[in-house]
């Protein structure tokens, strides 16, 4: 097979299950000729036509209404909102009726809602670190993919599960490009990936941060320091005891985030570790993230608040040091 | 206390209905389940007010031919989804008076086993796809059902009502905007019953008209006496036909009112004795269509005493039953929060 | 001073500042004649008129962003959101706008978001906790306080500072009667009180869940375990510093919230305790919080999703068993 | 290259514009400043091609008269907020061409010191009150910032701007409604460039006319021709005497539309390059007003290639300060989050 990008492996994804499945079909802005603002949906708007790839106004709130009301009578739609940011306006749709429906209602709410998340260009408002406020909300799933093969194999798990799902793709993986699975290889939620063994240290992530933790690792190779690389691939449902398992092997963990620190993934993970190997730990978990400010425009600033892989690399050695 | 009118001197006050062409066997169906909602729903102040009920509630008294007019209109496989004001869509949609009782008692006989509430009903098998606790919402799980109801071609249409006050809410809008680009098979009903809580919704609505409004939106808007459950039934019937033929949907205001608080247990004085009074004397949706049976000679007093009889009887079978019923399992509280089981760092 | 209500220690609060401050106004839903869904402006309207006690329609979006623009423009708004929850309805203009205008545009925006939060009855809709959502958010400050001194003392603070403060009032509360202090008693953002001191370990919360902590330490002092009760008061600002003092002393830490334990104040705080006194821990600290799931209806339901003092109790006598 | 369009043979076509009672200096003062506007905008999408400026840009060539007539028919004191497409508003309003290219350029120079860009420039100086990343927020705004003006009494009127495509989402009604009940001193602006990126807005929106829309909400509204800048500018006028009288909000939709792609560097396949060629060869804004100047023997070729060039000059100098200006100081990108200094914990 050929690689893909990250961009095609959704669309790849969403057209094989598209063709398995009848009731699957995508709302948003601009996808039916456009293919959506990051060609996701490239190509299906020929192919499925006007009905199933349909485009909507810019109304974010009757976006999610209409994919929950559509869910709830027999159809799994995916509704695309463009950035994950402009969940904004859709945010009581989602955590007061999608995630609440079947708890409250019986009703599962096969829903799928796709935004271009992570930090890159354009500034404050487009850049809102988001995967922490969806994962603390019950009845909500979160996928953070940072490959291809995820991205098209964690789709396919959420398109044919029952409950509602953000997928957040990370606006700098747009261009990546790798192998993707096949018709019937499904991703399951909630099983992260060991992407380097390694026995002196655990850096745990998710998303786009995971290249830079393996070029963190990579430094500490240098310097014979062997980290593991664990992708947790969803944050709701959250892999930890993939994460405790290496931690009891390593004895340290560097839990990393791309989100404002403070009420992170990170947090959530540092806080759970600690409270479930706490005997195995030579040294507390460090957290590594961004610092709690707003994304500014100018990449001299914005990259001055992310967690680079340098931020990685120092805080493994420190605990390497550390608990020697 | 019941809030059934009693028949008598004041009866000409009314504001006469016009029954012609309606089968007086539907009409005296109606008339029921008027009073049944009426009964059931002048019992709830009490409950909770005893603790019975856990929290406080949002009556529909003075607004059943709105809900009985609109069950009356649709057919039983269309979907109504409606706001925090749902006893008497939830009763007139199928709701059984026994499963809603238990849900506000917070039984584990509920309809939704104590975990939905008052504001929070629903009962996918007669089509009442839930109240809602937040302004608005109702009409958008409408819209996205009835979108769902056209993609799989079925014969099917959705109700969505929100109040006078939800007409100030920006996602109101967009709901009935995508409902009219796209020609949904959609009843949008604006129940207007002139307050949210206590601000009276005129002084709050530029423009001062909810219909003038829906009319920027490029769908056909009809006002509606919502205190005359045959009118009620006419537009919804004209609407549903219309949605069924594919043209799209129509937005109807009713015109109503609550006689009670905005909730249970709440002291009135933002609008006058007499202003409640009038819409009681002379609108009342009960006496109207009671008073127009009786002048086409198709109702008596007996009978009628026997319908107020009937509906107390089912609603005190109701409370009896939720009053006997057991609580949930605090067990289940955690189940069916997803479809995955959650693992490790997620819930416990 | 007579003991007055969490309610009127708010009402007490507006009042004097309103006084001392022209630009002060209030707006938000059934406020004028009603004084609010929780009396938390009862009599304000009679005082300061229509013009500076505002009643709007159900529009939060249009009620945040009134208050943004009029705090960019002299102004110094308090928008009632009625309960929290309906925040969701308004996600944009506190995020996106309110938080970050002062960083983007260099201009402060002196907005206090007043909402009735915590769990009690009223199903899932309106019992969303979303105090570590707006802590998460960089530019936005966030009140969480437990007693009607801190309320009114708080509310001061947020009025006489230059940020969107969300300050959250939890409906359990309401009632509770207690001391206050005068015009110029104000409680500082950023500092947590003790509530009760100990040395066998320390418990942390906020709002509500300090006195079923408080509680909590009652039975273990039976037993003999002297527990220390911190309020955090504030979780944005979170005072990690007293809080890591006290553990330094004890050992031992129970981090307690109401929220969803995943991604809530108990993990972030949790996490950072670790990272920075590692070395003092004689055990992991315990985080004790809500189980993921939606509020229910049925008190029966709801209590069994909440944290309750006997859990408090027993984490707490854990740790200490286990620390020794 | 410049989009400036040559004068000659084409000159007939375009629409003629009245400009009879303005004075002509103010007219040559607002020609040079769409010009500049147009020649500023010119250069972007190569700067950004090129990397010197990170990001994309909303260009508004073709929408020079919305804003330079807008700015004349307000005061300076005046606040405008806009949407996501605003370096015309900006430059309208008063913002230095060198401050807005530094902004875009990410430099320490720039009117927010590199942390705001394209869609987040703002300037209280010369009360702009910022574009806005979110669709309908500016509007918001704006909003906010009358009602202000209004309880401090202060002579100001607040200027709100949103697309057509703004006109689908809920909170722009919301706004519209507020300033409407309260009567605020503010002028509501939809600027209809036809497009939502690359949706056409008439097929998405119920009823197919903002106006109609707006109608429901209970305040004058206007559809004007905003490709003329004397219209825009007595339209303004008009409202903002009427805010300034205390009689409230006006509506004006203002029919524009923009030459390039939503944003640099988009191929534009969704619309004809006939309906380009009409809107640039009968429509366009500078020429127009040109044409119309010329007519009135207030201007000659001499004096306008002159404007061209002087355009032209402040625009190169623009981009030679960006070019030349430092970045901003990394250390500085925590700094200014909120007026406390947070501790421990929250911040590292
Ligand atoms: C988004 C939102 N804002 C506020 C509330 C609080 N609230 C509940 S009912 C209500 C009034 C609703 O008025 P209306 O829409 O006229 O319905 P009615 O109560 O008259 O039936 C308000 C403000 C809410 N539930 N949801
Ligand atoms: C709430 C929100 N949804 C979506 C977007 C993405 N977006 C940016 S501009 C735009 C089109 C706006 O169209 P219009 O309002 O007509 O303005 P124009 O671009 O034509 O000036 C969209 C969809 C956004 N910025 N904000
Ligand atoms: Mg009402
Ligand atoms: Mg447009």
């Amino acid at each position: 097979m050929t690689p893909v990008t990250y961009s095609q492996a959704f669309q790849q994804g969403m057209r094989e299950e598209m063709q398995r499945n009848d009731s699957i079909f995508v709302l948003g802005t601009d996808l039916l000729d456009r293919g959506g603002h990051f060609g996701q949906v490239l190509g299906l708007g020929k192919e499925f036509g006007a009905e199933r790839i349909r485009d909507m106004p810019i109304s974010e709130a009757a976006m999610v209404a209409a994919g929950v009301g559509a869910a709830l009578n027999g159809m799994r739609p995916v509704v695309d909102l463009n950035f994950i940011d402009f969940s904004f306006g859709a945010m009581d749709e989602i955590v007061n009726q999608a995630a609440k429906m079947r708890y409250m209602f019986g009703t599962p709410i096969p829903l799928v809602i796709r935004g271009t998340s992570g930090v890159a260009l354009y500034a404050a408002q487009h850049n809102n670190s988001l995967e922490s406020v969806f994962a603390h909300m019950p009845g909500l799933l979160v996928a953070t993919p940072s490959t291809p093969a995820d991205t098209k194999g964690l789709l396919k798990s959420a398109l044919r599960g029952e409950d509602p799902v953000i997928f957040m793709m990370h606006k700098k993986l747009s261009g990546t490009r790798g192998e993707v699975g096949g018709d019937e290889d499904l991703v399951q939620f909630g099983r992260a990936a060991i992407r380097r063994g390694g026995s002196d240290v655990t850096i745990v992530g998710y998303s786009q941060i995971v290249f830079k933790a393996m070029e963190a690792a990579k430094t500490l190779a240098e310097s014979g320091i062997e980290a593991e690389v664990i992708d947790l691939r969803t944050v709701m449902p959250l892999d930890i005891e993939t994460v405790a398992e290496s931690v009891r092997k390593t004895g340290r963990l560097v839990a990393v985030t791309e989100e404002p620190l403070f009420g992170s993934i990170a947090s959530e993970v540092a806080a759970s570790i600690q409270e479930n190997v706490f005997d195995w730990l030579s040294a507390p978990v460090v957290r590594v993230g961004a610092k709690h400010a707003p994304i500014a425009h100018s990449p001299t600033l914005f990259e001055a608040v992310l967690p680079q892989a340098a931020d990685i690399d120092r805080a493994a050695r420190d605990l390497v040091a550390r608990g020697q | 206390m019941t809030e059934v009118p009693t028949a008598g001197v004041g009866a000409r006050q009314f504001l006469p209905i016009d029954i012609s062409g309606v089968d007086p066997e539907r009409l005296i169906l109606w008339l029921g389940e008027m009073l049944l909602i009426r009964e059931f729903e002048s019992r709830l102040d009490g409950l909770s007010m005893s603790g019975k009920i856990p929290g406080g509630l949002h009556l529909s008294i003075g607004q059943e031919a709105v809900a009985v007019g609109i069950a009356a209109g649709i057919q039983p496989q269309d979907l109504l989804a409606c706001s925090h004001r749902s006893h008497h869509h939830a009763l007139a949609k199928g709701l059984a008076p026994r499963s809603l009782m238990a849900e506000l008692f917070g039984k584990a006989t509920g309809c939704r086993g104590g975990r939905g509430g008052s504001m929070h009903l629903a009962d996918a098998s007669v089509g009442f796809l839930g109240g809602n606790g937040i302004v608005g919402a109702g009409l958008g799980i409408a819209m996205g059902a009835s979108l769902a109801s056209k993609m799989r071609g079925m014969d099917q249409v959705g109700v969505g009502l929100f109040g006078d006050g939800g007409a100030n809410t920006g996602r109101t809008w967009e709901f009935v905007n995508i409902a009219s680009v796209w020609k949904l098979p959609l009843i949008i009903v604006c129940e207007n019953n002139m307050y949210a809580v206590e601000t009276p919704s005129e002084r709050l609505t530029g423009g001062g008209s909810v219909s003038r409004r829906a009319e920027g939106f490029g769908l056909p808007v009809h006002t509606v006496d919502g205190q005359d459950v045959v009118s009620m039934y006419r537009a919804t019937t004209a609407a549903r036909d219309r949605a069924a033929r594919g043209d799209g949907p129509t937005f109807i205001e009713a015109r109503t009112y609550r006689y009670e608080g905005h909730s249970t247990g709440q002291i009135i004085n933002y609008r006058t004795t007499e202003e409640v009074d009038e819409w009681r004397s002379t609108r009342d949706p009960i006496q109207r269509l009671r008073i127009a049976l009786q002048a086409a000679g198709r109702l008596d007093d007996e009978v009628f005493d026997e319908m107020v009889l009937r509906a107390r009887a089912t609603v005190q079978d109701a409370v009896a039953f939720a009053d006997e019923s057991p609580l949930p399992d605090p067990i289940s509280a955690t189940r069916d929060v997803t479809g995955l089981e959650l693992g490790l760092g997620n819930a416990r």
